[in-house]
């Protein structure tokens, strides 16, 4: 990894991780997508009776309508939108968790890390998804819950891998001679965590905030393909909910089943590249000595 | 007398969990005074507890049973001002040379951030003279190796750099734990020059832990024969060297590969067992199941040090006739005629 | 005089990096009488272990053998085919390995690993004469038969040395290549799987080259020593030669840094940094840190030439 | 090669935590969430007509004492736990009087017979690709297997399965589009006829499931085999000269199975989360499908019961793949930590 070579630098480093060049691409395209095309299409067409039902994409309805006349336009743009915002704010809340846990833990060991340890291994096993299910169904009005609880109810799990994850990292870590190398230059534990030892888990906490990200938008798109989450706002496991319940298959809407789709494939691959390229520049396996 | 500046008071440490225990370091009791500039050696070989022994001292481990005291308070006990002192007087010389850089920064943060912290110097272009100055004690050229990353070094020039870092802060003691064995044959002898400097120059005690007798003899006064968390044999290190008195010192030092072609391995050939008894708890002489000269007395319990001159002792059977030294007095070997 | 068992001519191994190519062998050329045991020296990034590599035909990309040839018992190693070179490797040339710690399958039952290389050389054994193979193997490097059904975790580092040590003679080849095969162990430890070595290389008449740092090792085990430098060859001859009388200013220099008994307290390394294999100085490699070079070390590569009988040095100083 | 028992008893001792911790979510979260599971099943009563609003309250009272909850919480606790303990899950509100492990036992083996296949093949196969790919020696048009692997793994199930179903079942007509046989044929599990129908059903949820986990497994495995070939035993063993198939099954392979199994028992729960999803999407009359009709009705004491029992599920399945592991590895030293 060479440091210090600006933009130049890092167009070059893409060229030699083209899976993160590709996931990080891929990742700002749906962005675009979620944030700029909804500067252009109201978010009006994306609730039923909004347009003609039943219609193939064509012409002023370019991705077609669904059987109550929902946009399908409108719904992809802030379905991605809602979707990405709801994975990205669970896997943020659950990477600072797991970061201050995992650093905590890690670091300085004792008695508070033998209780969290002891919970990660426990919720390692219990599937997250599962516990999700219980959680999200036990709140009052399931059927129409807001971003922001959908979120913190993924929160409650996202926390778990990368706790796991840095605190795996940091235990490795604090052995090294750096760190008793910094005791001696008389640096004290908090600093040691930041100054020594975060800059080199960088790309372990963007492999991890990668991670948290996806599980929660997989999570999310999991409960509402139950029916558990806001069924009226349009978000992408609501799209698949509502072609399941109206048997768009049975109907032949391919357009409605290809769209959404496509979408979460995307973002699941954005993901995988991502995750491919941030492993191999924590990991590179080229460093060769002569 | 004074109160020594590192003291370690009957230590033993132990390592594993109830089922699988080793003992690397087994009722240690050495004080290190700043006012005796000497060097001492600590050798034995892998699971010998030298190592344990620097990691006890500079407080990166702490001990299983005993005390380790700094100014005569214990380690543990040490907080703020009294830890940044500790921190301070004591220093250290790692033996992988790579790892001691942080691989995120330039290699002039090993020196800058404890002139920083230390508040060695009152200006940032003071700072880079002390650097620059360290640096070229060591053989280097500052233009060459400031501003770097580590892996854009050398192996030799990393360690030079290391000890670049201990001659500038002039600590009140120096441990150094293999500090020349990761780095090629022609740059040891520059390695070990500058720390004797260092020993010569600022009276700075040097507690120099290896595995290899001959680095050892070159660069120490006094030496410690560790063998299984036990000493063994202690003192002046050119006679025990020269002349090994204790059976496990003796199979060492003939094991030496000395790189002289007129010293070839020779003798003590009766002493290298075939098969290896397996270590059981052992009550008497930890190296008895290794002895040729196993008596039945060395099953009994473990051997006193017994002084065999005035700067010397071992700790075998054989010896038993001579008076005995309490292993607490250790450190009185390591003293001025 | 005996034949040379092994003669090495001109060889290059390259390492072809984004920068360039990196040099690690260069032009190295020498032989190796049947039965003798020569150490070859030389500091990290000299090309010992380079040529180790070479020898089993090892070198991994982006690592190429570039040109030369390696000549054992009249066969050019460099032309065989991928299948002849892995049936020469064990029966004619063997390994015994660096990291005594890590070199044997950890999941695999010794006598295994001792079998399975004579198997896939075409040795057929009934399960009696297995055993019967194993526990003469064991007994060669004075292991106690019971090894045989034990695990690699369950023994010392020493004692996995010494397997690897048996499995390098199972087929008695007519070379082995020991690459630092003790660097890993206690001093006693050493001596003791040195010694093994020794006997067994004089009972089975085997030659041996041991590629090592350690100058006392050398000084103990071998009869002929190589030294290396920069990834050329900077001088060969009787071990005992070379540590009395060095010709090449390098040896010089090396012996001299050396810690002996009669040298207490004398420091002396060789000043300067070793050079950039990927750019290595013109002329000759070692003339920037060479406290005897003139105008001539700078512009022209000094042949490497027998300048007494026996005695090959590459420096300007004893081509005159 | 034996289990030591010590280790063992440590591995059910954890699973008896993780199933006490699951128990215990279970029993506080809808005590923790404002909804009152009585007031509802009378709602719904009074809704489906089968009881007047006069009779309400007299009937929530009986209700409430039925199923104990006029007792203090610590008391319910200790029931609950017990009923879970003897795997008494309660009844279905929405079925009633069905109880909820009968429900279970129902949707199952329906689950198991799909899962299991799927999850086992795509092991298999994910792992021989993966280990073919990442083998040096292995021709190169191999890895362009790789990319499109990796893309379905990427892919959640059920979004794949959405997929299929549209293309494979309703363009092609290969498959049917849902459930787990034909409406028009007999259940008679004796018939040849109707287990073939059952397969057939079977086969494009099974794909779905597979389809995506072999990429998973091939990229793990290559990436395990990579590092296994730069491991000193390999290079000791090509230095050996050993044919490519000893050095391929007998000594790369063997050693990279061990972490793949570890991977296994780390992704039972996502294999389940993932068959519930694809279940519901072919209206599969497993227990997933079973689950996600609960959801739907908010039939809670389902939910619970479905949840508790997959959890039940993974955690003796995890059990048995760690129980399993050490057979295949003869270092593991079960001495604690």
């Amino acid at each position: 990894m060479q440091r210090g070579q600006g933009f130049k630098g890092f167009l070059n480093y893409i060229r030699r991780n083209p899976a993160f060049g590709g996931g990080m691409v891929l990742l700002l395209l749906l962005f675009l997508f979620a944030t700029v095309a909804g500067l252009f299409v109201p978010k009006e067409g994306a609730y039923p009776l909004a347009a003609m039902p039943k219609q193939p994409p064509g012409g002023e309805y370019p991705f077609g309508t669904d059987s109550v006349g929902r946009d399908l336009l409108p719904t992809t743009i802030y379905g991605t939108r809602m979707t990405l915002t709801i994975g990205m704010i669970a896997g943020a809340i659950g990477l600072g968790v797991g970061t201050v846990l995992g650093f905590m833990t890690g670091y300085f060991g004792g008695l508070f890390d033998t209780v969290v340890k002891f919970f990660v291994d426990v919720l390692m096993t219990i599937p997250s998804f599962l516990l999700l299910i219980t959680i999200a169904a036990s709140v009052p009005n399931p059927e129409d819950m807001s971003i922001i609880r959908m979120a913190l109810i993924l929160s409650l799990v996202s926390w778990v891998q990368p706790t796991r994850a840095i605190r795996a990292q940091v235990l490795s870590m604090r052995e090294r001679a750096f760190v008793m190398m910094a005791k001696l230059s008389g640096m004290n534990g908090m600093e040691i965590i930041i100054k020594e030892l975060m800059p080199n888990l960088m790309p372990y906490l963007a492999i991890s905030l990668a991670g948290a990200v996806n599980g929660g938008v997989l999570g999310s798109l999991g409960l509402q393909t139950l029916g558990i989450g806001n069924l009226r706002e349009p978000s992408l496991g609501m799209t698949i909910y509502w072609l399941r319940y109206y048997n768009a298959f049975l109907q032949g809407y391919w357009w409605w089943i290809i769209e959404p789709v496509t979408v979460i494939a995307l973002i699941f691959i954005a993901f995988l590249l991502l995750s491919i390229g941030l492993d191999e520049f924590a990991n590179p396996r080229t460093r060769r000595t002569v | 007398m004074t109160t020594p500046l590192l003291e370690l008071k009957h230590v033993t440490k132990i390592f594993g969990t109830k089922k699988d225990q080793t003992v690397a370091l087994d009722d240690m009791t050495l004080a290190l005074n700043e006012t005796f500039p000497k060097i001492i050696t600590v050798a034995g070989e892998s699971g010998s507890g030298k190592s344990t022994t620097g990691m006890l001292l500079l407080g990166f481990y702490g001990p299983t049973m005993g005390e380790v005291l700094f100014r005569g308070r214990p380690l543990y006990e040490l907080k703020g001002a009294d830890l940044f002192q500790f921190r301070r007087d004591v220093q250290a010389v790692f033996q992988d040379p790579f790892a001691v850089y942080n691989p995120f920064y330039l290699v002039d943060n090993l020196l800058s951030i404890p002139i920083k912290n230390f508040k060695l110097a009152s200006s940032k272009s003071e700072a880079r003279e002390l650097m620059e100055e360290a640096l070229e004690r060591v053989g280097l050229r500052p233009a060459e190796t400031l501003g770097r990353y580590p892996h854009q070094l050398s192996g030799g020039q990393r360690q030079r750099i290391a000890v670049a870092r201990a001659l500038l802060l002039k600590p009140k003691l120096l441990i150094t734990d293999e500090p020349v064995s990761m780095v090629d044959a022609s740059l040891r002898s520059t390695i070990l020059k500058a720390l004797r400097g260092l020993n010569k120059e600022f009276g700075t005690p040097i507690f120099y832990i290896t595995h290899d007798l001959t680095t050892a003899y070159h660069i120490s006064d006094y030496i410690i024969i560790l063998y299984r968390g036990s000493v063994m044999e202690a003192g002046n290190v050119d006679t025990i060297i020269k002349d090994p008195q204790h059976p496990y010192t003796k199979l060492l030092v003939s094991s030496i590969p000395w790189p002289d072609p007129d010293l070839v391995w020779g003798g003590a050939e009766d002493m290298i067992q075939k098969s290896q008894v397996a270590f059981k708890a052992i009550t008497g002489c930890k190296f008895a199941p290794r002895c040729p000269y196993r008596m039945d007395i060395c099953d009994t319990k473990p051997p006193d040090l017994y002084l065999l001159e005035r700067d010397r002792a071992a700790a075998c059977y054989l010896s038993m006739d001579n008076a005995v030294l309490p292993r607490e007095e250790l450190t009185s070997l390591f003293a001025e005629a | 005089m005996s034949e040379p068992i092994l003669q090495v001519k001109n060889l290059k191994v390259y390492y072809y990096v984004e920068a360039g190519a990196v040099k690690a062998v260069d032009d190295v050329t020498f032989d190796l009488d049947d039965g003798t045991k020569m150490g070859l020296v030389g500091e990290s990034g000299s090309g010992k272990s380079t040529m180790a590599q070479a020898l089993m035909r090892m070198i991994k990309p982006p690592g190429k053998i570039e040109g030369g040839e390696m000549i054992l018992d009249g066969v050019d190693l460099v032309k065989l085919s991928t299948e002849q070179m892995r049936q020469t490797k064990l029966r004619k040339l063997a390994m015994i390995p660096q990291g005594a710690m890590n070199a044997l399958n950890p999941v695999m039952r010794i006598d295994h690993q001792l079998v399975d290389g004579m198997l896939d050389h075409g040795v057929t054994l009934s399960k009696q004469e297995r055993e019967e193979r194993v526990a003469r193997l064991l007994e060669m490097v004075d292991l106690a038969p019971k090894v045989a059904k034990m695990y690699p975790h369950e023994l010392s580092g020493g004692m996995q040395q010494r397997v690897t040590v048996a499995q390098s003679i199972s087929m008695e080849p007519d070379l082995i290549i020991a690459d630092e095969p003790t660097s890993a162990l206690d001093v006693v430890i050493q001596r003791q799987v040195m010694e093994t070595i020794n006997n067994l290389q004089e009972r089975l008449g085997l030659s041996l080259i041991l590629i090592g740092h350690d100058m006392g090792l050398m000084a103990q085990t071998v009869s002929r020593l190589a030294v290396m430098y920069a990834g050329r060859m900077m001088e060969i001859g009787a071990t005992y030669d070379m540590f009395r009388d060095p010709l090449h200013p390098y040896t010089q220099l090396l012996i001299s840094s050396l810690p002996v008994l009669a040298n207490k307290g004398v420091f002396a390394g060789i000043p300067g940094i070793t050079p950039s294999l990927l750019n290595p100085p013109e002329g000759c490699v070692f003339h920037t840190r060479c406290p005897k070079a003139w105008d001539l070390c700078s512009q022209s590569t000094p042949k490497f030439t027998e300048a007494q009988p026996g005695r090959w040095v590459a420096c300007h100083l004893h081509t005159a | 090669m034996r289990i030591p028992l010590s280790y063992v008893i440590k591995r059910i001792g954890f699973l008896v935590a993780v199933l006490f911790t699951a128990a215990t979510i279970n029993f506080i979260i809808p005590k923790l969430a404002p909804r009152d599971p009585v007031t509802e099943l009378i709602n719904q009563k009074i809704a489906s007509g089968g009881l007047t609003s006069e009779g309400a309250a007299e009937f929530g009272d009986s209700l409430r004492k039925l199923y104990g909850l006029d007792r203090p919480l610590w008391q319910q606790y200790l029931t609950y736990i017990w009923n879970m303990m003897r795997f008494d899950l309660g009844y279905s509100i929405v079925n009633y009087p069905q109880r909820v492990s009968f429900i279970i036992n129902q949707t199952v083996y329906w689950t198991l017979g799909f899962v299991l296949t799927s999850t086992l093949l795509a092991f298999v196969i994910g792992t021989v690709v993966g280990a073919l790919v990442g083998w040096s020696k292995t021709s190169k048009w191999l890895s362009w297997l790789m990319p499109p692997l990796a893309m379905f793994s990427a892919v959640p199930a059920f979004i794949l399965a959405l997929l299929l179903i549209y293309f494979l079942a309703f363009k092609a007509k290969a498959f049917p589009l849902r459930g787990g046989f034909s409406a028009t044929i007999v259940v008679n599990w004796k018939d040849p006829k109707f287990l073939l129908d059952v397969v057939h059903h079977a086969l494009l949820p099974g794909l779905s499931m597979l389809l995506v986990s072999v990429g998973g497994w091939s990229l793990g495995m290559r990436a395990m085999m990579v590092t296994v070939e730069g491991a000193d035993y390999m290079t000791f063993a090509d230095a050996k000269g050993l044919k490519g198939p000893r050095l391929f099954f007998r000594y790369a392979l063997r050693n990279t199975l061990l972490p793949q199994i570890t991977a296994l028992a780390m992704q039972l729960g996502l294999i389940v989360s993932g068959a519930t999803l694809v279940e519901t999407m072919f209206s599969y009359p497993g227990i997933g499908n079973r689950l996600g009709g609960a959801i739907r009705a908010l039939d809670y004491p389902v939910i619970y019961g479905i949840v508790f029992f997959m959890v039940v599920g993974i955690a003796v399945a995890t059990l048995l793949v760690d129980l399993m592991y050490p057979l295949l590895d003869p270092r593991i030293s079960y001495s604690g930590g």
